[in-house]
């Protein structure tokens, strides 16, 4: 049956701790935000210089000069502080942050990231994507299993540039929950998604993983 | 002593621009942009200009106008994904681009700024980003030396100032902004408003006055957003 | 979420000290020291102490009260003139001392906290300050090559705070501590006041919340004047 | 007849040019703001975090939190700015200082200046001293000429340990004013104090120098 998107994200929010301060990427990392458990309170910073962002304004309300990385709309909180990108990626550099969840394209078995580039394809740019997998404490990926061509993206090592070298903690899909050593090396497949099974994950995984499952949770 | 204030933007620039010149402009996507100055830039028709600026604006708005004006031969940025004609231009082989991770970018600048040539980070070892760069390991772990960044013009927006050329931004309009003031030869600010001198908080500037050398009101600030996202309001119901 | 408020020195220190730390103490002088963190550090009793600050206090008051109990090992600071012990201590083969110059210093905690591992510097090149680290030119100039600095425990003074750790300084009281508060494996902060979340200007807040892990409000804060200067009122007459 | 040290900083403030930035050190340096010429505005740094440095408080209007890099209390202007140390010697190391006047014990005739330390004699440390004769664009150095002994300051090469290597424009002391040639090496004596002659100069000086005269003009 596989994760929805929204699936994805709730299950990343599980990763979310009372009191960490938490970056959260473009894509289904933003409906993260929606999944917060009850009882855990989080700090989110945006790399474009916030820290304690808020939700988007009511119609009528958006204010120009108070947007998020991805340039939408937001609003800030009584905690909320503002400061320069130098500032904000100090914040990231510096190992201040607590986890940061982010897509990915292509992730390999040892922990690589590739998310920003296409060759000959897309033009966009890293943005701050290669500044958060250097810099903050935890990194967990979230994406779709496969491409829509169906080719894998869970690889022995990406085929695409690289955002980011032995940085992936944990990667979340559609089909499943992965623990990567990015010391060490190596994917230990850890819970599989509702009507999910081991075989079909098998087969659409291009990298080798280990199962030590911790049981298939619905998310 | 010699004003800081100037009448308007042409005026803040004048004497200033030359061909093949380099640019630092502030901002991050359509927020916190020098407008007006991009504007007069476009109207003076400079061009092979190296545009340092974490993105180049949309198609027709911010840093995009220099691009359809052909006036941009290369950028040093983060991010350009909101703008077509560039990634044409790029895939034509008519626009130098040079990618810089965002918070290398930042501290690249700062770094131009505070008189430091070259510092070390982590950001982008292994990557593209680190090919041709010195790669060094400290206490165990890689890190690749980046550049100190200056350009010869600094266009800035800020909020407020004073006539000392004392700044402050307003909310996430500050992002680039700070730094690139400190790391231009010549520093030109538009501001919203000019307030008088001592109604600024002294622990809340975020550029002191020694880094600006020309300001002047901008006469428009359309302030576009480029991503509108909104909620719902609470029904009626709901209070 | 767990509050980051304790309710005296005492408390916000528990189970964060021990024998042979780094400890990094903001203020310049004795203006925007921790004094209470200072006293509770003396009461605690922890020994060979690394300190880091620009200076070590006078005798008697400040870091000088960690002198004279013997506690302190090794000082990195820029000037440590104020202090007849620290010279005599230092004479004596009691203490050790690294000089660093202060903006070298700055920026190494800066440096520290932002985790750059390394920069370059043209300060002190040519100089004893430049003996044993790499010299280096860039574009025909010489640099010297800095370590970033971090520490164990930074103990910081702010004027106000917010529940989420938000500081804001006041005047020239605020010199090295933003720096310290974002070096610190665990950072500790006094403040003359707590405020209620949402009343610090949002656009002025020194320190964000990310980077204080314990405040509390200071029970003394005598902050003792070093060199009283003052000039005359002018007289009635002048009026 | 020499200039007194009021003097020598009297001369000094004629190197002050409107609109400048200016970073004055402790001793001699200080009194300049005392002769800042009429119609010249200059800004006055403090390295511990501020820019526009207003003159020492009233008598009990001393304010602990407002000091200078002397540690000397003193009060702010309308124009003023705070800042950290960090961000203070980002703007002193990145030579957006016009000018520093600073006190020395040592130069030599190839701009050198000693300002910090007597081995064995005296701990104290250097201070700002080193950054800002690395980063501030013109040093401007102001002392005695000769030592309480009699011996001469301004020297072939400085025996005492640097506080910065070519760094000094020019030198003020209370026998006249000196060029200093830091990148070619080199010094020429451009004044005489009043009522001192050349040869009382050359018996006094250490360093070989050229004289080109214009004109002994007492402060």
């Amino acid at each position: 049956m596989a994760w929805t998107r929204d699936q994805i994200a709730a299950r990343a929010a599980r990763e979310l701790q009372d009191g960490f301060y938490v970056n959260l990427g473009i894509g289904i990392p933003t409906l993260v935000a929606n999944h917060i458990p009850p009882g855990v309170t989080v700090t989110l910073q945006s790399e474009n210089g916030m820290l304690g962002m808020g939700p988007f304004p009511y119609e009528g309300e958006a204010d120009p000069d108070l947007i998020n990385a991805g340039k939408q709309t937001i609003t800030e909180l009584d905690s909320s502080s503002y400061f320069s990108s130098a500032d904000s990626f100090a914040m990231i550099r510096g190992g201040h942050i607590n986890l940061s969840i982010l897509g990915g394209m292509q992730v390999s078995a040892s922990g690589d990231l590739a998310n920003w580039t296409v060759p000959g394809k897309m033009v966009k740019g890293m943005g701050g994507a290669m500044d958060l997998v250097a810099g903050v404490r935890r990194i967990v990926v979230v994406m779709e299993h496969v491409e829509k061509s169906g080719a894998p993206k869970l690889l022995p090592a990406c085929t695409l540039p690289l955002t980011g070298k032995g940085v992936v903690d944990l990667l979340i899909t559609d089909l499943g929950v992965f623990d990567i050593d990015r010391k060490g090396g190596g994917v230990t497949l850890r819970e599989l998604a509702a009507g999910v099974t081991l075989d079909e994950v098998k087969a659409k995984t291009g990298a080798s993983f280990k199962v030590a499952l911790q049981g298939a949770e619905a998310a | 002593m010699v004003s800081k204030v100037f009448k308007d933007s042409t005026s803040a620039l004048e004497g200033l621009l030359f061909d093949g010149m380099t640019i630092m402009a502030g901002g991050f996507g359509l927020c916190g942009i020098p407008e007006n100055l991009i504007a007069a830039i476009r109207e003076a028709g400079v061009r092979n200009l190296t545009v340092i600026s974490n993105n180049c604006g949309i198609d027709g708005f911010g840093l995009g106008v220099l691009l359809a004006g052909g006036q941009i031969k290369k950028m040093i940025s983060s991010y350009v994904g909101e703008n077509k004609l560039f990634e044409q231009l790029y895939l034509a082989g008519e626009l130098e681009l040079e990618f810089n991770p965002q918070g290398t970018l930042a501290e690249r600048i700062r770094a131009g700024g505070a008189g430091i040539p070259a510092f070390y980070t982590r950001t982008g070892v292994g990557t593209l980003v680190a090919e041709g760069k010195e790669v060094r390991n400290f206490d165990g772990e890689d890190y690749v030396m980046e550049r100190g960044l200056t350009a010869d013009l600094s266009i800035i927006k800020a909020w407020k100032a004073d006539a000392a050329g004392n700044l402050a931004y307003r909310k996430t309009a500050r992002n680039f902004n700070p730094m690139m003031a400190t790391a231009g030869k010549v520093t030109v600010v538009e501001v919203e408003s000019i307030v008088p001198t001592g109604s600024l908080d002294k622990d809340a500037i975020h550029t002191p006055g020694v880094y600006v050398d020309r300001l002047f009101v901008g006469a428009h600030f359309e302030k576009r957003i480029e991503q509108l996202t909104t909620r719902p309001r609470p029904t009626a119901a709901a209070h």
